[in-house]
């Protein structure tokens, strides 16, 4: 296979809606994998939205998991999630890591502005419910602090 | 334009409902929008997939622009449909779907801003024949003025406010000596209600109809009226019942009036689905009263007598479809009437009421149409309009229409909700109502 | 006949529901008969007035002709209507009504009599010039016999009960050897099922359509035919799916057809309306099968495609008014598909199903029809027909109805009652059914 | 395989409902897939509420003030309610009256047959629901007949 055949393939998953190639010939072995929840308007991608759906149990039950002092932040706006503030960066939260009050834990891209999550409280990442570039909805569960022992 | 292939429905409520079984014979992927108080909404279930985008009051969720086109972008849809009501006749909304490249079904955002502006939209027919009540050229600034053009068409007269609606910042005026005072209300109420203090003054007619026609125009220049609804019967501007066709016209005067509707909606270059209303007064002169730039409520009644399916056509025209129809083709089958059920409480003075509908039957069968979003069940929240159900009728005629409309109603159950169903009875066994003696009065004189 | 006043429905169910609304628009006040075991059902709690007549067991109850004749009689009603099904066909029930001075809304009881007996109705049409299929003049006595007749018009063939219905009595058989031995099963079954050993024979038509007519016929010798039904569609001789007009037919063929269907009805000076059962082979040459003489289940996509109001013309035709058309009248407009939703497990052999609907949602909307008897917290009984909803869509050609069909019963939710609407979305998506190709044979080839 | 084919079997994922494809051919092996946009079904929530229903049943009130031991002769017809034999003559019971099993205590006309109904024990008639001439549906109450203390 030559660099042309796979620009040829790099360019079809990019019109479809199929996310993922993995092709071994011999020792040759090719692996394309697409950023589901890329979208520029140009092209119609499937939508990647695992939280859009009424099951209102979702976060309710989750809760349950969690303690009663844990703090569940919120989506307050309908965007894209970013967990960090580029491709390159280091996500702004990890699980266990110490979060002050005011600390930035995700970006949500609506419109193009990029609206930066601040945690209401002091404590330790105890989830993070979004994957990066997740569709978000309002009100949507984002992370769970926990108290800092 | 290419194929539609997923279409978000910025709305709620039954014409959410009704606009996604459209798209799904269509083959058309939908994504509702809700409010966290609409969780439960049948617009939600029904929908391919559905995204909250905010709390229940309106101005944060269905009327807040940046959510849902944010949600619109993120999700990529083709469309946007924005139902009635909301931000259907908002045109920045449209101007942005323009902007993001996604098709506003319906007209462009210039014919919303032109047909928004009352006294623009009243010039504008003038200038192209439609007939307007006689009154101003444009806004009025003084009372001197206003007293003037009110001594030339004669008292008494109406004052609205230009970017007017819902009966906000209007004032009827009998007298000289009641301009001043009059005019300095409608200013500041339209000021409060619109941010706009502009006016306009209109000959006010004691006695009308209140007649529109149903327009669908194409990108190509093609416009056909779908025939009239008579929506005479109102409550403080709310219609409460509507009939296809009106009795009182005659062919001659239905052909004439449809005829000014089509020149009318030319006259603005008009896409998509549109609504001209018209007043007809006692001697069957018709005036230009307003064109609203969306789908109707009452537009079943035109489906069930033309057979065109309105929702479809609006998709198909934004899709850069050419009307499959011409004039001569749209004829009228028969007689519809709609009712409104709204959840409101008639011994309240119609009182909106909200609260948990406990048992439901609604009518079904021969030439009975519900379009509807409530459920056994669902809990009616408190933000929004208080109309809970369309119940629509077919007969070969007006009678049967009748009967079949009052068969209906009488099957109705909505536990423990309180409706407006008595009054719909009240307004179809009226004497006056079956034999068609209706006018914008006839409601309030039932009501007291 | 003076004007009906009272009606008593000697029914139950969605048809007992369907008659209820019809009476309510001519403004004749209702009477229900029920059962203990359907005291909650709706066909009750919408009459005027309503009367137990015995047990859930029918024969106590629905098919106990002096229980209701009592009730009829007691009541003072003016006619009984008796739906279809139960008593519809007891032509020793429509004389009893004959005798007590109360209208059957149906036929003479002696036009139910003649056409009840498959062997007299054939040699009935046969000497009118209506085609049947080949056959044996009249009633067969012998193996012998038969094989002569079997020989002349070639194996297979099949032998049928004179007072068969629903398959029982019925034999195919493929050879002379088989005749003896089945002829014997025949005979012993329609001995058991209906008390009348005898039996007669015709050519076994192995690929055939379904396609019935349905008239109306007035008590001054005007006869009507509203055009044809495609009632291919059947599992184990039941109707699962209609469609009118039938895609198969062409005006030409249509319109012979209807004529023959009209003239087979004048034959035996049929009133009230009536269905003609065609078989129609691959060479489109169509024959005689039976007559029904009441109401269809499958009336409604009738009404759709011609604007009648079946149910009210049974009862004006009783009343004694003339056809208010002629035959140059009835049009067809668009197409209409009936779905028979049926309380049954499609995993286990399509057994019926009882049960009680914990929720429901049936959809509504643009040419959505639902004829129904069920509701949210209804208790399915278990003593009757499975069938709990008809869905009924109606477009402008067959591809719209198919699409909105598709659309309707994706919206169908009844919890937790098994139903076969997945069996129904199975027929609507099939490409075979999608082009009109449909047989006799198609749902079996579909469910293996 | 080569790459026009693999082009094609793309263009067929996208077009159709299928999500992922695995190939394997000697030491050539094809991985595609597509992500599949997540659809929720919603249902209705369910709250037991009470029946539809207008039929009311006066008999099944009435019977509750009365004692356990009370017999309900119910009409096993539908018909006509008699009291007495003839338009002159006594009604066949009345209440405190003492009956016997077998006694007759009404006439239900049906279709013009009179059908005697008999009291199916002995006791002293408490009630008698129905007026004289009344329309009877089956099962309705008729009489009731308490002990003889």
């Amino acid at each position: 296979m030559n660099i042309n055949e796979i620009l040829v393939l790099i360019d079809k998953l990019n019109e479809t809606s199929i996310n993922e190639l993995n092709l071994t010939d011999n020792s040759f072995s090719l692996h394309i994998s697409k950023n589901i929840a890329n979208t520029s308007v140009s092209h119609v991608p499937e939508i990647v939205t695992p939280k859009l759906t009424i099951e209102k149990s979702t976060n309710d039950q989750t809760i349950e998991t969690f303690n009663e002092k844990d703090i569940i932040v919120k989506s307050p706006l309908v965007g894209i999630y970013y967990e960090a503030a580029s491709v390159d960066a280091k996500p702004f939260v990890s699980i266990g890591q110490k979060v002050n009050a005011g600390d930035v834990v995700c970006i949500i891209e609506a419109m193009k502005i990029f609206n930066e999550i601040k945690s209401p409280c002091s404590g330790i990442v105890k989830k993070i419910f979004p994957s990066n570039l997740e569709v978000i909805e309002y009100d949507q569960s984002l992370i769970v602090i926990g108290e800092d022992i | 334009m290419a194929q539609i292939k997923r279409i978000l429905i910025a709305n709620r409520g039954e014409i959410a409902v009704r606009i996604i079984r459209g798209c799904k014979e269509l083959g058309i992927e939908t994504i509702s929008i809700y409010s966290t108080a609409d969780k439960e909404s049948l617009h939600v279930a029904l929908a391919d997939y559905s995204i909250c985008v905010g709390p229940g009051a309106v101005q944060d969720s269905y009327l807040n622009l940046e959510r849902i086109m944010s949600a619109a972008v993120a999700l990529a849809v083709d469309a946007i449909h924005p139902g009635y009501g909301f931000l259907s006749e908002n045109s920045k909304f449209a101007q942005m779907c323009e902007e993001c490249n996604i098709a506003f079904i319906g007209p462009a955002s210039n014919s919303i801003k032109l047909m928004g502006n009352k006294s623009t939209a009243r010039e504008i027919m003038a200038a192209n024949n439609v007939p307007v009540i006689p009154g101003s050229d444009g806004i009025v600034e003084t009372p001197e003025e206003a007293n003037k053009i009110a001594e030339i068409i004669g008292f008494p007269v109406i004052v609205k406010a230009s970017l007017g609606g819902g009966g906000k910042g209007m004032r009827i005026i009998n007298s000289s000596d009641e301009m001043e005072k009059f005019i300095d209300q409608a200013r500041a109420e339209a000021s409060n209600a619109f941010g706009d203090a502009s006016i306009y003054i209109e000959k006010y007619i004691t006695t009308s109809k209140h007649i529109e026609f149903q327009i669908l125009a194409d990108k190509y220049g093609n416009v056909v009226h779908l025939n009239d609804r008579e929506c005479s019967i109102q409550r403080n501007n709310q219609k409460v019942l509507e009939e296809a066709p009106a009795s009182c016209l005659d062919d001659e005067l239905r052909a004439r009036m449809g005829h000014t509707a089509v020149e009318a909606a030319k006259a603005i270059g008009y896409i998509n689905a549109g609504t001209i209303e018209f007043l007809v007064d006692e001697n069957n002169n018709f005036y230009f009263m307003e064109m609203n730039t969306r789908i109707q409520v009452e537009h079943p009644i035109t489906e069930m007598i033309t057979g065109v399916d309105l929702i479809k056509q609006q998709i198909k025209i934004a899709e850069g479809e050419h009307l499959p129809f011409i004039q001569e083709d749209i004829k009228i089958h028969g007689h519809a009437i709609e009712c409104r059920i709204n959840a409101e409480d008639p011994d309240n003075n119609f009182t909106p009421c909200a609260g948990l509908i406990k048992e439901l039957h609604l009518p079904g069968g021969k030439g009975v149409r519900i379009d509807s979003h409530i459920y056994q069940n669902y809990k009616i929240p408190l933000y929004y309009d208080s109309m809970i159900c369309k119940l629509i009728t077919w007969g070969d005629n007006r009678e049967e229409a009748i009967s079949k409309m009052n068969m209906a109603l009488s099957e109705v159950i909505i536990e423990d909700i309180k409706t407006n169903v008595s009054l719909l009875q009240k307004i179809i066994e009226h004497p006056d109502f079956l034999v068609g003696n209706i006018d914008t009065k006839f409601l309030n004189k039932i009501i007291r």
